[in-house]
């Protein structure tokens, strides 16, 4: 009969590996995983605040989260692509770039100018995501291109070189000029975006849609979901997120350029996010513990630096210290192989 | 494995595999309670019992996967450990994965070899591969199964049926290893492989209690009791039974492995409730799968659609729900014709299907039953994209209810259920729907035990009794001729035969003679 | 990451169902043509282009020593990502061979001078920073992706430390210094060197357990593990291979400079990785090989080269590259495109 | 979907946060006092773009120098090349509540209001060296904000372009390595180059490459140069010596370090030793003179200065807020006069303490910023 088995086995079917996994000890692993990374941030913090009492009485926790606004907004984006099974390489480089379309536009269309940024953005991450989901391009590979193509965007609209926003920058001036409960208004909107995320997630049929592509993106297919949409849509919110990242940028610095402040975002944010409890593997996310990723991946070289670590050694705790946390905090997908 | 010898054993009285009181337990659970059996040379042991009874674990241990809190295992008379699956394999024992287990980007020959060549082997010479050598071995080997494959084919260029042989000559291969009798473990080998793809397996396994011993574990009980010489019999972790071929019926085996009387199968014919056919294909085709398919099933009515492997049924229904293409004739769905069909307009309409791979299709595992429950039909669970939690939660619980799904739990997550309990959620998941219109359902009882067969079987019943037309691919010609109305006899892509029960009553026999 | 379908092999077939088995001798299939192709056509347009400068020796001989560092890397990279893992290390493990190698040969610093020596604790600084990426993987179940994110921070951080606040330490010219530069047979010796780790590695894919397993593993971790191989063991030990491939490519960097640099691998990781991608070396691990990465390297490297050549702005260079990332995945996947492929 | 059941905990998490958040909330002071500070309060702080860059290195030495001069304590800001790093880890210092005199390179331009804007939180001083929006003034922004300083770059570019063009028998040509792309201090060496060019009719830029200040990007890029025009090139300018030594090398190995000359800014030791042996016949025809050590002793000290009150920046004038300092031309005929700093840099530290930051030879205040491009 094997003369013409015509039946074709699923490509896609992995060989096992579902079902195998048998997440025995559910309740602790369950409770670490909701506070593992507050848990981790607070003991971080306290070891800095220890070591250099000053750290705390200085207003530490605020300068903290001036850093963290920014890290925050990024990994929430690449936490919601890391949620439908996906990574977005790209996403830093698109906070540069809305930089440099923001601060180009504040001076003629003032107030617009957000709006309009955030519009950009947002298509250029779905396009991203457009292309994976419908040009089934690996998100690895086509947001390592996009992210070459975005580099050359900025470097061609800003002309090389450093660019300003001139005029109507007491419009952003709050984002950081205003406090509120001690810690910049900057950093409550990245609060604020990912209690929103976290409500997406748990109480609508979209987000419902997302975690179920990311836990099984066949299965979703075969319920009859918009899984491609799906893919499309987390990669706008992460376009969109690093929009509010950029206009962050602007609101600090008042000025953007190529490789100036944000650009190296990419990896403090997959970082915050993964610290933060994200599964790598996709469907596993809570946004609201990725504020303590934030807040962590933003403490290591303020605190190796406050504690006095010497400069040169400063990368080498950084590294240590991430893998750790990540270690204590990473959300273990569904599966028991670990990539 | 220290005590594996080299040399052959003698001493035909000793059982090639006997168990005394083995136990194992995960957590409270006693997953394997005080286990004993035998496996004596030259016979084949059939090992059955419902989904949870144990059977995996127990293989598991037999494999060197777990380890058992206590008892002894030996093999030819010998206590003996295993820490991993290499000192099963060094002990003679070789398994016949119910999944696949081939690594498919590698060649057949290093899939045979595997075994060995993970640990230390001839083949390999300070850890560098001796191609020639290994693909005569596996050539050897494949030979003794009567297979011609060439061993230096990558698996992923295979057919379904050359993987399993594939797979039946690796397990010989440990025999290689300590030049004597194997012990071949099959386990569940029959639920993926056509009837007549089974018959070569059967025979198979007759050749191979020529060599050695076979352990068989299996569902089918009239599978069993035809292959094997002796049946053990597991439920809740024990042994409750072992006898030999003779001496137990049918009836008898099944209310061993579930503690109660089978129900008495009786056929019975829906009603057609409408003029207009639920579907209707009108000369679908794909090309290279399958051509000139038609046929129309109207509201209550079921049909099924048998055929071997490669007969292109599974594509017919794929295509029917719009999860693979066709590219010739048209598809009509409640009297109209469908344009740029997909799977999502087809759940739109009212289609359903259950796939055959139900954890990889079927179902989302990392969700809860309930979500994966209300995930396609969400009614009362939504408020337009806004989910209604509470009300979910009700609403699965009395699906639970209804299906007798255990344990009774709707929030954990769906793939810490078992198999049945994971097909009964998966069919609530679209018998929600108001407007089911037509059920298709991919070898829906693969894989599971006769009770939860039942419930399945009773569902797709009272689907149909409320108007919904079923399209069933049945493991079994037996439950074709069970559920159907009508059947539709498929071969090489083309329909060869089409009975209606009403009027006609054929015999396996008749299916048969139009399937090959 | 991806443990699903993202083949990307060029013109490579879909598991054709129906087909008889196939005779085997997979080393000389069609397979390969299709990036070898590409390449073919790459070199055809910047030749036209540039008939004066791109297809003399001299630039030939250019491209070929810009392509003996990833090429290097390419091997173990392409080991790891086989086996469905990342490693991004790459040029945190280079920073630190490099000084290392730097600082116990003889420098300008004289700090110290082992001779060959030097090479040899090079060598053991990546295999070490290799094993830490590897035992972390595997032990604590951390993903590849961010461990050796991780440790590309801690290699720099060894490299900076070692650089320490002294002035930047020199080769002495002439020696060993010039041997990567030195032409045999008409070509560099780095080159050579990076062939030789090629054929190497190949040579390992091939016959050996690692290189097998490796494959396997990619295919299904939990198969291989029911199959006995001891998984965690040969991930670690595919990682030690990608440090110690990483470590060898500081070393040649380091020479290649005349000086020591903490950033000597600058630019180096997403070039390979997008030279594995290009190769066709699917990131879901199991299906690839290290003669696509070699090629996907050449391709880049020539792209990178003729873009120069012929003048093209610095300014979208990088788009450029970029788009033909995009455009080779986009070509090599287009014929498994179905409804039901899972790309991630 | 194992978020379930935590509420319970997430609110104590926030609660927690909260309590937290108070005990640090009355922190953020905006009180930019611009009252002396005392001398024993006050920290230096010197913020470099990376550790391992010669010229980051001599700022370091530089930084280190002063601060035993003047006795007090000083903290090093790596930022490892990024500016999240640097503003963060700057801020990390200020929140211990210390008063600072800093200096900073910054990383990039666009760092700069950040940067101001803790440091007068927190009541420090600061100069910043190198890069900085063109439109955020120091006298704009109140005392904190003490100097801007550098040197020119446009002359940089012109100094060495000159020496090149000269060594080359004003015929030929030359390609260039530029920095970073959207580097305002490459950009203008850049156009000094190009201006400097114009007294040339015969020497012709055949291509500019960014090299990104890397030596191995020097290296590769000088590499891809030298296939695309061969012999053709006759001199090698780059934006710093980090990427000359690159291109050296890149050059020794095809064998024509004895046709090709070089020039770039900076005079690092490596180069000047090149410069001292008339390595390749004098391959080295320019260089200008600067010193990672004098810029930031000199912006340590004109911070130091405004905390201590010894100055007043509001009352100074313009030049002195928005600086340009002395650049020197350097050939190998007047190299000697260059080679005794680097021993010195002791002796040069007491020069500066005498006659202040605008008044040290060789490196003395010649004009006021912003600088302007040439046409």
């Amino acid at each position: 009969m094997s003369k013409k088995a015509l039946l074709e086995q699923p490509a896609t079917v992995p060989a096992a590996a579902d079902g195998k996994a048998r997440p025995a000890r559910r309740a602790p692993q369950n409770l670490w995983f909701t506070v593992g990374p507050f848990a981790v941030f607070l003991a971080l913090f306290a070891l800095v605040a220890v070591l250099r009492p000053a750290f705390l009485t200085g207003g530490g926790m605020a300068i903290l989260a001036v850093q963290a606004a920014t890290i925050l907004l990024v990994a929430l984006g690449q936490a919601m692509v890391l949620h439908v099974g996906s990574i977005d390489l790209s996403n830093a480089a698109i906070v540069i770039f809305a930089a440099i379309v923001l601060a180009q536009t504040l001076g003629p269309i003032g107030p617009a100018a957000p709006v309009v940024t955030l519009a950009v953005v947002t298509l250029i991450g779905a396009v991203n995501g457009f292309l994976v989901a419908f040009g089934q391009i690996p998100s690895f590979a086509l947001t390592l291109g996009t992210l070459g193509i975005l580099q050359a965007a900025s470097l061609v609209i800003s002309n090389a070189t450093t660019v300003y926003a001139t005029a109507n920058g007491q419009l952003l001036a709050p984002l950081f000029g205003t406090a509120f409960a001690g810690l910049p208004l900057a950093f409550w909107v990245g609060v604020l975006m990912a209690v929103g995320l976290w409500a997406f997630l748990r109480f609508t049929r979209a987000g419902e849609g997302m975690t179920a592509v990311g836990l099984n993106e066949t299965g979703a297919l075969f319920s009859g979901l918009r899984t491609r949409w799906f893919k499309v849509m987390a990669f706008a919110l992460s376009g969109l997120l690093a929009g509010v990242a950029g206009i962050l940028v602007i609101a600090q610095a008042g000025a953007a350029s190529s490789f100036g402040l944000g650009s190296d975002l990419l990896l403090p944010g997959i970082a915050a996010a993964i610290v933060g409890g994200t599964a790598i593997t996709g469907g596993i996310t809570n946004p609201v513990n990725i504020v303590f990723g934030a807040l962590t991946v933003a403490l290591v070289p303020i605190g190796a630096a406050a504690v006095g670590v010497t400069p040169q050694a400063q990368s080498l705790v950084y590294g240590l210290v991430i893998i750790a946390a990540v270690a204590l905090t990473m959300g273990r997908g569904h599966t028991e192989v670990v990539k | 494995m220290s005590n594996a010898s080299l040399a052959p054993r003698t001493g035909v009285d000793t059982p090639a595999l006997k168990l005394t009181n083995v136990s194992k337990s995960f957590g409270s659970t006693h997953a394997v309670k005080n286990v004993s059996l035998e496996v004596p040379r030259h016979e084949v042991v059939g090992l059955i019992g419902e989904n949870g009874a144990g059977k995996s674990t127990l293989l598991k241990i037999l494999t060197g996967l777990y380890q058992p809190d206590s008892g002894i295992i030996e093999t030819d008379g010998r206590p003996v450990k295993f820490r991993k699956p290499q000192d099963a394999v060094a002990a003679g024992i070789g398994v016949v994965h119910q999944e696949q287990s081939l690594l498919s980007n590698l060649s057949v020959a290093e899939n045979i070899a595997m075994n060995a060549l993970s640990s230390k082997d001839a083949a390999t010479r300070y850890g560098f591969y001796r191609w020639k050598q290994l693909n005569q071995e596996a050539a050897a080997i494949l030979a003794r199964v009567g297979s011609t494959i060439d061993p230096r084919t990558k698996v992923s260029d295979l057919s379904f049926v050359d993987r399993q042989m594939v797979e039946i000559a690796r397990a010989l291969r440990v025999d290689e290893a300590i030049h004597a009798a194997p012990l071949v473990i099959l386990d569940e080998p029959t639920s993926v492989l056509e009837r007549n793809e089974a018959a070569i397996l059967e025979r198979e396994i007759r050749a191979l209690r020529d060599i050695g011993s076979v352990l068989f574990v299996s569902h089918r009980l009239d599978e069993v009791l035809r292959i094997c010489d002796r049946v053990v019999v597991m439920r809740h972790g024990e042994v409750v039974a072992d006898v030999r071929r003779g001496e137990v019926t049918e009836e008898e085996l099944f209310r061993l492995m579930i503690g109660q009387e089978s129900r008495a199968r009786v056929r019975k014919g829906g009603s057609a409730t409408g003029a207009v056919a639920a579907v209707e294909a009108k000369g679908l085709g794909r090309k290279g799968h399958f051509q000139d398919v038609s046929f129309a099933v109207s509201p209550g009515r079921s049909l099924a659609i048998v055929g071997a492997m490669g007969s292109g049924r599974e594509s017919v229904c794929r295509a029917l729900f719009g999860t693979e293409p066709f590219d010739s004739g048209t598809l009509e769905v409640a009297g109209s014709t469908v344009q740029g069909w997909s799977m999502r307009r087809a759940v739109r309409q009212g289609l359903a299907y259950i796939p055959s791979e139900r954890k990889v299709e079927g179902m989302v595992g990392g969700l809860s039953a309930a979500e994966n429950l209300t995930l396609v039909h969400p009614r009362e669970a939504a408020r337009g994209p806004i989910l209604r939690r509470k009300a979910r939660l009700k609403a699965a619980e009395e699906w639970f209810e209804r299906l007798d799904v255990r344990p009774r739990d709707p929030k954990l997550p769906l793939g810490r259920f078992s198999g049945g309990n994971q097909q009964k959620v998966v069919m609530a998941k679209w018998l929600r729907a108001e407007e089911l219109s037509v059920l298709i359902l991919d070898h829906p009882l693969r894989g599971l035990d006769p009770g939860a067969s039942q419930t399945v079987n009773d569902q797709i019943r009272a689907a149909q009794e409320d108007g919904a037309a079923v399209i069933l691919l049945p493991d079994t010609l037996e439950e074709a001729l069970e559920m159907a109305d009508e059947i539709l006899v498929m071969r090489d892509g083309e329909i060869t035969a089409r009975f209606d029960l009403a009027v006609e009553s054929p015999t396996s026999l008749d299916l048969l003679e139009k399937m090959v | 990451m991806t443990d699903k379908d993202t083949g990307t092999g060029l013109l490579e077939q879909a598991p054709a169902p129906s087909q008889p088995p196939l005779r085997a001798g997979r080393r000389f299939e069609f397979k390969n043509l299709g990036e070898v192709l590409a390449l073919v056509g790459l070199i055809a347009v910047f030749t036209a282009l540039n008939p004066a400068t791109f297809l003399t020796p001299e630039n030939l001989r250019t491209i070929l020593d810009h392509a003996s560092l990833p090429l290097i890397i390419g091997v173990g990279a392409t080991l790891v990502i086989l086996t469905g893992s990342i490693d991004l290390s790459v040029e945190g493990v280079m920073g630190a061979a490099g000084m290392t190698f730097v600082l116990m040969t003889a420098n300008s610093r004289g700090s110290a001078d082992l001779g060959p020596w030097a090479i040899v604790a090079a060598l053991a600084v990546g295999v070490g920073l290799g094993m830490l990426s590897g035992l972390v993987h595997t032990r604590l179940k951390v993903p590849s992706f961010i461990v050796t994110l991780g440790v590309w921070f801690v290699g720099l951080g060894i490299a900076t430390v070692l650089f320490g606040d002294q002035s930047i330490p020199f080769l002495p010219d002439g020696g060993i210094k010039a041997w990567p530069s030195t032409l045999t047979f008409g070509v560099p010796n780095a080159f050579l060197l990076a062939a030789a780790f090629v054929l190497a590695g190949m040579f390992v894919a091939r016959f050996t357990r690692l290189g097998r397993f490796a494959y396997a593993i990619g295919d299904s971790e939990e198969i291989s593990k029911g199959n006995g191989i001891p998984v965690l063991r040969y991930k670690l030990y595919v990682f030690v291979v990608a440090g110690f491939c990483s470590a060898a490519a500081g070393v040649l960097a380091a020479l290649e400079l005349g000086a020591g640099s903490a950033t000597v691998g600058v630019g180096t990781l997403f070039l390979t990785i997008a030279a594995v991608v290009i190769g066709g070396t699917s990131l879901g691990g199991g299906k690839g090989g290290i003669l696509r990465t070699a090629v996907g390297v050449l391709m880049l490297t020539a792209l990178n080269n003729g873009l120069i050549l012929s003048g093209v702005s610095p300014n979208i260079q990088s788009a450029v590259s970029g788009t033909v990332l995009i455009a080779a995945v986009l070509v090599a996947t287009w014929p498994h495109r179905s409804r039901l492929r899972i790309v991630k | 979907m194992h978020l379930r059941k935590s509420i319970g905990r997430r609110v104590a998490a926030f609660g927690l946060v909260a309590g937290l958040l108070a005990t640090t909330a009355c922190s953020s002071t905006t009180a930019s006092s611009n009252q002396p500070i005392d001398k024993k309060d006050i920290v230096l702080v010197a913020s470099v773009i990376n550790t391992t860059n010669p010229y980051m290195a001599s700022m370091i030495e530089g930084a280190k120098a002063l601060s035993k001069k003047l006795d007090v304590p000083l903290e090093i800001v790596d930022s490892e090349g990024s500016s999240q790093t640097e503003i963060s880890k700057i801020q990390a210092i200020l929140a211990q509540g210390k008063k600072v005199a800093l200096m900073v390179n910054t990383v990039a331009s666009s760092d700069a209001p950040p940067i101001i804007n803790a440091v007068k939180a927190a009541g420090g001083y600061a100069t910043v060296w190198w890069n900085k929006p063109d439109n955020f003034e120091p006298w704009d922004q109140g005392d904190n904000f003490v100097a801007f300083q550098k040197h020119s770059g446009v002359e940089s570019g012109q100094c060495t372009a000159k020496a090149l063009a000269d060594s080359i028998g004003g015929k030929g040509n030359i390609v260039a390595l530029a920095g970073v792309l959207d580097s305002t201090t490459s950009q203008t060496r850049v156009a000094g180059l190009k201006d400097a060019l114009k007294a040339y009719p015969d020497v012709k830029l055949l291509d500019t490459r960014p090299a990104n200040w890397d030596p191995q990007l020097g290296l590769k890029e000088t590499q891809n140069l030298l296939a695309k025009y061969g012999d053709k090139i006759d001199g090698i300018w780059a934006a710093d010596d980090g990427m000359i030594i690159g291109a050296v090398q890149a050059v020794k190995d095809a064998g024509r370090i004895n046709n090709v000359k070089f020039a770039s800014d900076g005079l690092y030791p490596p180069v000047a030793d090149m410069m001292k042996e008339k390595m390749g016949n004098g391959a080295i025809a320019g260089e200008t003179f600067h010193r990672g050590f004098m810029a930031a002793a000199i912006g340590l000290y004109t911070s130091y200065l405004a905390a201590t009150g010894e100055i007043k920046p509001s009352e100074l004038p313009k030049e002195k807020r928005n600086s340009l300092f002395k650049l020197s031309c350097v050939t190998p005929n007047n190299f000697a006069d260059y080679t005794k700093f680097d021993g010195a840099i002791d002796g040069w530290m007491d020069d500066l303490i005498k006659n202040g930051p605008w008044g040290t030879e060789p490196v003395p205040l010649v004009s006021g910023g912003p600088e302007k491009l040439p046409n």
